[in-house]
């Protein structure tokens, strides 16, 4: 059995640890800061978005499971936390309505949905934050498995799934703000969500939830059990005849993840300031994968740079050639495909050691509509 | 001796063609049967069928004379105690041949157990004694994706007397095989029924002879003879339909 | 003109879903910021575009807000068309204390200090169209359809409260939401024919988003629902919506706006002749949301002028009671809520694309921020000027609504 | 609202109007005063105006009320004619209203249009029809009859029971039967069994506008009236209630073959091939601007040659979607088959770099596609409104369904183009061309994706967005369907489309869509493999 | 005529064939013999196109196959029924065979008669998917499919595994009817030494991916090569 930090996974968590210090000590400890203040809040949504590719390259890497749904958990999480900021807010809403925050007031409701009671309380937020995306997963995951439903048919229907939740988040009589979503929050805990502080420690939140994200994930596909969903992976009826109950492994990978992705979004709600049901749009999902792909498949760390890299070109990109950007991506995401097989950590790695090409293989057979 | 399998009346159609035709079979714990039977005759259908992969359309699968196996999926009979190898070679082509082997060996299959497990040091020795058996120790850490089609044959064998089942499924085990290492097959198989029990499916005369056990022969989804390899290979429609002039 | 030159931000999506309405904004503000600088700039310095892709992506819009102001340095910007865009980058503007000129009809409820609202209010458009279609059309039955979201929802609640202070009939008021880029109008329209022939003059109020509009006209001329018979009425549908349809199975349906491209102004005139030329397409058309671009700038510029600096407190305070010109003959101010005073003017769909201009209010009409239809909004007001401050006052408890601790 | 005068002023400040500033009821000017006083009055008085040009009988007034209707009445900037204006050859060509002279073509913004709204043009038709009750031409007399019906003016009762009896064309005696009905019963003064005759006229038709008619008179004072108002009412209610399931069937069918043509490219991209391709939508969205640029070429050079734009348009769809997939296929999905989940990423891209390409080459909005004659309008079987676009789009998704049928089944590449994908090494061992294949394939995929673009441009934005809005739906179609089969996609397309369809009317067209998806969701539980699972052994190794 | 020259072949940094060359001429049947795993798929997948060769020279009827891809070597007159079969499985029986037309001019496009005659079970199955037929039947599927093309080249890997006993014999026959028809080249790779040893006119034993015995038939002693063929 290989140790949970390997050569790679060390490398990453290393240099993890030292944006960790340096980041808050450059925007905070000096009189004229190295680090904007916005950028703190940048690297954090990029690192809530690569613990959430974490999440999915544990479903999608290790078992096979491509889901085009996991923005939904994402997004649950990050309503979860969304929730509580707005009942932060109390009477500092535009309506100063001390129960409701201003949407409710607005679309004339006479007390809290019930769905929204409990959530003033931060715990309660927090375990909503695993449960909310956790139960969706395990219901979603039970029928699914059970049903054996794989391949294509699971990618589309976890597709269909946070498409039916886009849409009905949209809807004003969810109850969760329509359109606009949850914004304006003001502060979780007592802390200024716009003070410096706060945002450097959501940012070293952030950064131990992809270290936590990342051992776990490391230790679930280290163990015996990670081996059982590499061999659900490739070849799913041998591991069934073997005696393994294929539907509750996946069944707990696709939950872990989901949790996983629903903490990605809790970070991520109070470091961007809105949540809305756009993070509920297939395209959001499909391009978690892409982060994925393009970093390197079944490999955790290479996700969670794939993630970071095109958050990172996406926001320079914008910014550089806002006309121009879209073009520069485009050619990047064919350019890793066919030149980088492997994603990019294959090729960093690639310049160390060859890999096996038999990976292709499995990766046809499970694709096969 | 007890009854360990028995098919009664079993019946499997695909498409309006029946592929297993009111079939019935009983075989004794301990028993080491071959099944023989022309190409088509439903042999592979009859393992799925026991194995819980394809439900009959009707008739019954006794397992220990109680469980009904056509209620049981594939998991759960692998649970039961049945194991099986496939007529065309499946493994775990992305992981080592020994984490092949690792993979199928008895042992608590729930998911909190596996992902709390640890290899204990019999296990590891286990490992290395099929390995031996297979004769894949030279292969041990090679990706089983790599393997040429014979030693692929041999994992599956493995993979087989791993999961230390109390009945054998074996579906063509010397196909691509060596005479010589068909003849160790065989042996092997003798070996271990017994204290297990074992169904083979061959189409090499010399390895079924070599088993020295009851041979049923199907044809057309039923049992068409049944009894001792001279005894069935003597009977006319058997020689008609199989083994040829 | 010399010294560092002035930064101007402008965030608006060239691609995604909203770029199709977005990016001509962006040009009309390029436009506006080449004028500016031909004239010799703004206090003597010269103007500098900054502009940034929020790609239709909410967040990122509060990113990019952010890149602006404390990366770029920009002293205001010009942005957002949606509102959830624009609730996402509120928070920015607040605590960067920067400023955001907001160019799109909205659904009102909201008065920031940073924000300024040059596009309509529900009162500056929905009523008097409505008006309009009571009065001049002898409307008695009302569909109000609209895209699922904010500013239809808010949009059509306030209209529903006053047609039904107008004595309409909660039978005569059919209410339909749609899905964003919904394009099979079968079933809704069919309904709306059937709705419409109960014997009462019927009409449709449309606040469908952007892209669903095409394939709903498209099913509307299809189906045979003449102007003369069901009027559409939409405030979302401009000169730009309809250069993408052929217009003439919809010549008479209606669209509520403070300005069209019709309108025959020597302002406008040069506007368009300018707009033209910049752009390098004669068959190019110009719109509302840009017409507000050109008003809130202008209003901008006197601001810093009149401030004599950018800063965004001294322009804050000298920009409430600017005047300038607007493209439809009249002279637009800011008011203290931040809205300003608008025409409102109903136009038919001609079957060249334009609109032909067949109502306009007497006066200017002052953007509300708070609706006086709506019971939690009608004791509300908005005032930021001294010493009242606040963008949520509450006159029957006579506090700043959100602060009162 | 009192501004209208005021408003009026405002908009015509330029000189003083020709004829009498205070309006047509000053003096009793003849035909020609009264076209000279229209572009000075409001709507208000226009529309005296009109009625009064109707009243005159002049031989021109039909002429010039038509183009009031339509906007082409203007007046002359430069000597203040009252014209029509005509395109003539892309340029505004003026005549005058009264003489019919030339004043050659005027400059843009050189007259300004008399303006008109909705309430004057209902007016003027109803002016122009009693112009045109005793027109020659049955075609316009019917116009008339079904103006008037529209308009119903107690006042014209008998000018329209004159020309009833005048008439010897069965569908004009008709309509003229309904319009003097319907004037009958806006009066409500004639004795009451001719009003009840008149409700038994209306009723036969049987249709909304009958009920329109009649559900007022369910109140009506007079108790027969009313019974045999509510009666006919209840009756027609009834009937509509089974041609509205009919009509959602129809809807259903339709929105079906929307989503088969958007699908349908991809059941042979994705679903054969096993391509995860992102980029079918912009190989859509290349087809409708095909169209676009087609229409525009034909609008400028040959306009007589409209309403074959679509059919010129079809094939170069094909082929600018067949080769754009052609090169997509060559150029970076042929690189990654055996890793088919990798196609993803970089279609994504090649969808990214299409869709900017488009919006920097034709601009981020609307293109204006028009439908061709015969794809406008609609007709009507019973009480069901069948558009023609629809329609036509309907037998077209059939066609090229079966073409695509016949191509994969029937011909030796269809059969190649199934081997291939199944076994690639295999299939080359049996002396299959693969690279030719697939690039075959994806081409004909493609190419298809762009005969659907050439469908949808009849029905929906022409952007760059077109595509996006339709990815989502065409896998969800291919893969209810079950992937690998193309008969699975037409089965899922329809199906999907009458199940949102016979939703809508009754949970709203949002909480439909999200319960199709649910449905979905659930159905696969039911049938792992989709509608038209691909089974036995073949699939599960 | 088939000439293997000194091939090397390589799995990444595996090397699986070692120098090895054969021939094999028009009418002549050739056997490859060798336990599991020492090379024989190998040997023939290099032949057909589907392993690239990293050393040495494989010439079909005088040319250099080194730059013809396998579609082009199977319109060169090379056929192959590959080990494990790899039949198409979602296609018919008939669509099956049927894609061995690929290689043939339109004029030729047709099942062969023989081999119905052969596997009689083909023509009653030709509606059935490929990938739902028995282990055996697919293999049966599989070498029709081969002769389907009409090829000068066929090369058979293990191609009696999974048949019943009376098909085998009947597969000999064909064989032997196909080399004495005089128009193709076989070569056969098997493991079922009786089968290979009556049928071949040259044999080959094959160890570690090196020929280590080649020779006619008459120079095959039985002991010596089943010596070799046991570990
Ligand atoms: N899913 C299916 N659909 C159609 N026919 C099937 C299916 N599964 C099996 N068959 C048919 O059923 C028959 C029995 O097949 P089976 O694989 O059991 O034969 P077998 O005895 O194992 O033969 P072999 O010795 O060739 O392996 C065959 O004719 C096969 O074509
Ligand atoms: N794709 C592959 N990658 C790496 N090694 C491989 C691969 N395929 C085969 N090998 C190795 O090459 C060697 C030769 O394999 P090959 O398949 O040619 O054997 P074979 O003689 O045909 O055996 P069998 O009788 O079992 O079919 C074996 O040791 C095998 O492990
Ligand atoms: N404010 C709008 N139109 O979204
Ligand atoms: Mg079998
Ligand atoms: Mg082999």
């Amino acid at each position: 059995m290989t140790s949970l930090i390997d050569r790679r996974m060390g490398i990453f968590l290393a240099g993890l640890f030292i944006l960790t210090v340096a980041v808050p000590v450059g925007n905070l400890g000096l009189e004229d800061r190295l680090v904007p203040s916005y950028v703190v809040s940048l690297l954090g949504k990029y690192l809530c978005y690569a613990l959430l590719a974490v999440a999915l390259d544990l479903v999608w890497g290790y078992c096979g499971i491509l889901s085009l749904g996991h923005g939904a958990f994402f997004a649950l999480g990050g309503y979860a936390m969304g929730m509580h900021l707005m009942r932060e807010i109390g009477d500092r809403g535009v309506y100063a309505n001390p129960d409701l925050p201003d949407f409710m007031v607005f679309l004339n409701y006479d007390a809290l949905p019930w769905y929204w009671l409990g959530f003033d309380m931060f715990w309660f937020a927090c375990i909503m934050v695993l449960l909310a995306p956790g139960i969706l997963a395990f219901v979603f995951g039970w029928f699914a498995f059970r049903s054996r439903v794989t391949g294509v048919y699971l990618s589309i229907i976890t597709q269909a799934m946070t498409y039916a939740l886009m849409l009905a988040f949209f809807r004003n009589e969810m109850g969760f703000g329509g359109n606009n979503g949850l914004t304006d929050f003001k502060d979780v805990l007592g802390f200024d969500l716009q003070s410096d502080a706060t945002r450097a420690g959501l940012f070293v939140l952030s950064a131990l939830a992809l270290a936590a994200g990342l051992l776990i994930a490391k230790a679930i596909t280290n163990s015996k059990l990670g081996k059982v969903l590499i061999a659900v992976r490739d070849a799913e009826s041998r591991t069934r005849f073997i005696g393994y109950r294929v539907e509750h492994y996946k069944l707990f990978v696709f939950t872990v993840s989901a949790m996983m992705a629903g903490v990605a979004g809790a970070l991520y709600t109070p470091q961007v300031g809105i949540i809305n049901p756009g993070e509920f749009s297939p395209a959001n999902s499909i391009e978690i994968v892409i982060w994925v792909a393009l970093g390197g498949r079944g490999t955790l760390v290479g996700a969670a740079l794939g993630a970071i890299l095109v958050a990172a070109a996406q926001t320079l990109l914008t910014g550089w050639f806002p006309e121009l950007w879209i073009f520069a991506l485009g050619a990047l995401f064919i350019f890793v495909t066919i030149f980088m097989p492997q994603g990019v950590l294959g090729v960093i790695e690639g310049t160390f050691r060859r890999r096996p090409p038999t990976r292709d293989l499995t990766a046809a057979r499970e694709a096969r509509p | 001796m007890s009854i360990q399998l028995a098919l009664d009346g079993v019946t499997r159609s695909f498409d309006g063609f029946k592929a297993i035709n009111n079939l019935s079979l009983t075989v004794e714990k301990g028993e080491l049967r071959a099944v023989i039977g022309p190409n088509g005759a439903g042999k592979t259908t009859m393992m799925d069928i026991i194995t819980g992969k394809t439900r009959p359309d009707s008739g019954e699968v006794l397992w220990n004379q109680t469980v009904d196996l056509t209620r049981i999926d594939e998991a759960g009979s692998a649970r039961l105690g049945i194991g099986r190898k496939f007529q065309k070679p499946t493994v775990f082509e992305t992981q080592t041949v020994e984490d092949n082997i690792a993979l199928a060996l008895k042992d608590d299959r729930s998911v909190w157990a596996t992902l709390f497990h640890r290899r204990s040091t019999e296990d590891t020795a286990r490992i290395t004694d099929l390995l031996e058996l297979v004769k894949l120790t030279d292969h041990r850490t090679d990706m089983a994706g790599d393997l040429s089609h014979g030693q692929k044959q041999w994992l599956e064998i493995g993979m087989l007397l791993a999961q230390d089942p109390e009945l054998l499924l074996v579906d063509e085990p010397a196909a691509g095989m060596t005479d010589a290492e068909t003849m160790r097959t065989a042996e092997l198989l003798r070996g271990i029924a017994g204290k297990h029990t074992v169904v083979v499916v061959e189409h090499d005369m010399d390895f079924v002879r070599a088993l020295n056990c009851r041979v049923t022969v199907l044809h057309q989804g039923h049992v068409l003879a049944e009894g001792s390899l001279d005894h069935v290979s003597a009977n006319d429609e058997v020689i008609e339909v199989y083994l040829g002039r | 003109q010399s010294g560092d030159p002035i930064k101007v931000g402008i965030l608006h999506s060239l691609s995604g879903t909203m770029a199709i309405s977005e990016t001509t904004l962006k040009d009309a503000m390029l436009m506006l910021i080449e004028e500016q600088n031909k004239k010799g700039g703004l206090l003597g310095r010269p103007l500098e575009a900054v502009v940034v892709d929020p790609a239709s992506d909410w967040p990122l819009f509060a990113e990019k807000a952010r890149e602006l102001i404390e990366g770029e340095g920009v002293d205001a910007v010009f942005g957002c068309w949606t509102s959830v865009s624009r609730k996402s980058v509120l928070p920015v503007f607040e605590e960067l204390n920067s400023i955001l000129f907001y160019p799109v009809q909205y659904e009102g409820e909201e008065s920031q200090r940073n924000v300024f609202y040059t596009g309509a209010a529900p009162n500056q458009q929905a009523i008097p169209a409505v008006d309009y279609l009571m009065e001049q059309e002898g409307v008695e039955r009302w569909v109000l359809a609209g895209t699922d979201y904010v500013y239809p929802r808010t949009t059509n609640k306030i209209l529903e409260a006053y047609l039904q202070s107008k004595g309409v009939a909660p039978e005569d008021i059919m209410i339909n939401y749609t899905p964003f880029g919904h394009s099979d109008w079968q079933t809704i329209v069919s309904d709306i024919k059937t709705f419409g022939s109960a014997g009462k003059k019927t009409a449709v109020v449309s606040t469908i988003n952007g892209d669903a509009n095409v394939p709903f006209y498209k099913e509307l001329g299809n189906q045979g629902i003449a102007a003369t018979d069901i009027p559409v009425v939409a405030f979302s549908v401009g000169e730009e919506e309809l250069a993408g349809l052929d217009t003439a199975p919809l010549v008479g349906h209606l669209a509520a706006w403070n300005y069209f491209m019709s309108v025959d102004t020597p302002e406008n005139d040069a506007f368009i002749n300018t707009w033209l030329d910049f752009i390098g397409d004669d068959n190019r058309v110009t719109n509302d949301p840009m017409e507000a671009h050109y008003i809130g700038f202008n209003m901008w510029v006197e601001a810093v002028e009149k401030a004599g600096t950018t800063d965004a407190d001294a322009v804050i305070d000298s920009i409430v009671g600017v005047t300038v010109p607007n493209l439809t003959g009249g002279m637009s101010e800011m008011l203290p809520n931040h809205h300003i005073t608008k025409p409102v003017l109903v136009g038919e769909i001609q079957d060249d694309g334009q609109f032909s201009v067949v109502w306009e209010t007497e006066g200017l009409v002052p953007g509300d921020a708070w609706s006086d239809f709506l019971p939690e909004s009608a004791p509300l007001m908005a005032d930021w000027t001294d010493p009242i401050n606040c963008g949520n006052y509450n006159t029957e408890t006579e506090s700043c609504g959100g602060v009162t601790n | 609202m009192t501004c209208l005068g005021t408003l009026a002023a405002a908009q015509s400040p330029q000189t003083a109007p020709a004829t009498d500033a205070e309006g047509p009821t000053a003096a009793a000017p003849g035909f020609e005063g009264l076209v000279r006083a229209l572009p000075d009055g409001n709507f208000d008085e226009v529309e005296a105006l009109v009625s009064a040009i109707a009243e005159t009988g002049d031989e021109r007034a039909t002429g010039v009320l038509e183009a009031l209707a339509s906007g082409d009445l203007h007046r002359l900037k430069s000597n203040e004619a009252v014209v029509i204006v005509r395109e003539i050859g892309g340029d505004d060509h003026a005549f005058d209203a009264l003489s019919g002279e030339s004043y050659g073509e005027i400059p843009r913004r050189g007259s300004s249009a008399i303006r008109v709204n909705n309430s004057l043009r209902r007016v003027v038709a109803a002016a122009v029809g009693t112009l045109t009750l005793r027109h020659p031409d049955p075609a316009r007399r019917l116009e008339a009859a079904q103006a008037a019906f529209r308009a119903p003016d107690a006042a014209q009762t008998d000018a329209l029971s004159a020309a009833l009896d005048a008439e010897t064309d069965p569908d004009v005696r008709t309509a003229l039967a309904e319009a003097v009905a319907v004037a009958t019963l806006t009066a409500g003064t004639a004795p009451v069994p001719t009003q009840l005759d008149a409700i038994a006229t209306i009723a036969a038709r049987g249709d909304g506008v009958a009920l329109s008619v009649l559900t007022p008179l369910t109140g009506s004072d007079a108790p027969e009236i009313a019974s045999a108002a509510s009666e006919a009412v209840d009756r027609i209610e009834r009937v509509r209630q089974m041609w509205s399931a009919a009509q959602n069937v129809w809807f259903g069918l339709s929105l079906g073959s929307v989503l088969l043509l958007a699908a349908i490219g991809l059941a042979i991209t994705f679903g054969v091939m096993g391509v995860i391709n992102m980029a079918h939508g912009e190989l859509v969205m290349l087809g409708a601007y095909t169209t676009f640029f087609v229409q525009e070429i034909i609008r400028n050079a040959a306009p007589a040659l409209f309403d074959w734009s679509l059919l010129i348009a079809a094939p170069l769809a094909f082929l600018v979607a067949g080769a754009m997939g052609v090169a997509i296929e060559r150029g970076c999905v042929r690189f990654l088959y055996g890793r088919p989940l990798e196609t993803l990423l970089a279609t994504w891209g090649v969808s990214l770099i299409l869709q900017q390409t488009v919006r920097s080459i034709f601009g981020p909005n609307n293109r204006e596609v028009g439908n061709p004659s015969w794809m406008s309008g609609a007709f009507e079987i019973g009480q069901m409104t069948i558009t023609y676009n629809r329609l036509w789009i309907l037998v077209f998704a059939l066609a090229v369904f079966a073409i695509l049928l016949f191509v994969m089944k029937r011909t030796p590449v269809g059969l190649q183009m199934r081997a291939v994908t199944q076994n690639r090494a295999m299939a080359a061992n049996m002396g299959i061309r693969t690279g030719w294949v697939d690039a075959m394939t994806f081409g004909l995929g493609a190419g298809i994706a762009g005969l659907a673009g050439v469908a949808l441009s009849q029905i929906d934005n022409v952007s760059p967005n077109l595509g996006q809005s339709y990815i989502v739906d065409s896998f969800m179609v291919v893969v209810f369907g079950g992937a690998g089969n193309i008969w699975g996609t037409l089965a899922g397309a329809f199906s999907i489309g009458i199940a949102n369809k016979f939703l809508e009317p009754w949970s709203g067209a949002v909480l439909a869509k999200i319960l199709v998806l649910v449905f979905i969701i659930l159905f696969i539980q039911k049938r792992p493999r989709g509608l038209f699972a691909v089974r036995g052994r073949a699939v599960d190794g | 005529m088939l000439r293997v020259d000194q091939v090397d072949v390589h799995y990444g940094a595996a090397q699986a064939l070692r120098g090895v060359s054969l021939e094999a001429e028009i009418g002549k049947v050739t056997t490859v013999l060798g336990r599991n795993g020492v090379g024989k798929t190998t040997l023939l997948r290099a032949i057909v196109g589907r392993n690239p060769v990293s050393g040495g020279r494989i010439e079909w009827e005088g040319r250099d196959l080194a730059r013809i891809r396998s579609d082009g070597r199977a319109r060169g007159g090379i056929a192959s029924v590959p080990q494990g079969r790899e039949i198409f499985p979602l296609l018919t029986v008939r669509e099956n065979l049927e894609t061995g037309f690929a290689v043939l001019p339109r004029a030729q496009r047709s099942v062969p008669d023989e081999v119905f005659e052969l596997f009689p079970v083909l023509r009653d199955m030709l509606g059935r998917r490929g990938g739902d037929l028995s282990g055996g039947q697919q293999q049966q599927l599989a070498i029709g499919r081969a002769m389907v093309m009409r090829p000068r080249l066929l090369v058979l890997d293990e191609p009696t595994e999974g048949i019943q006993p009376s098909i085998i014999q009947d597969i000999g026959r064909a064989i032997t009817y196909l080399r004495d028809k005089g128009e193709m080249a076989i070569v056969l790779v098997e493991q079922y030494y009786d089968f290979a040893r009556d049928l071949c006119d040259s044999f080959h034993v094959m160890d570690r991916g090196q020929i280590v015995k080649s020779g006619t038939r008459a120079e095959m002693v039985d002991d010596e090569v089943r010596g070799l063929l046991t570990v």
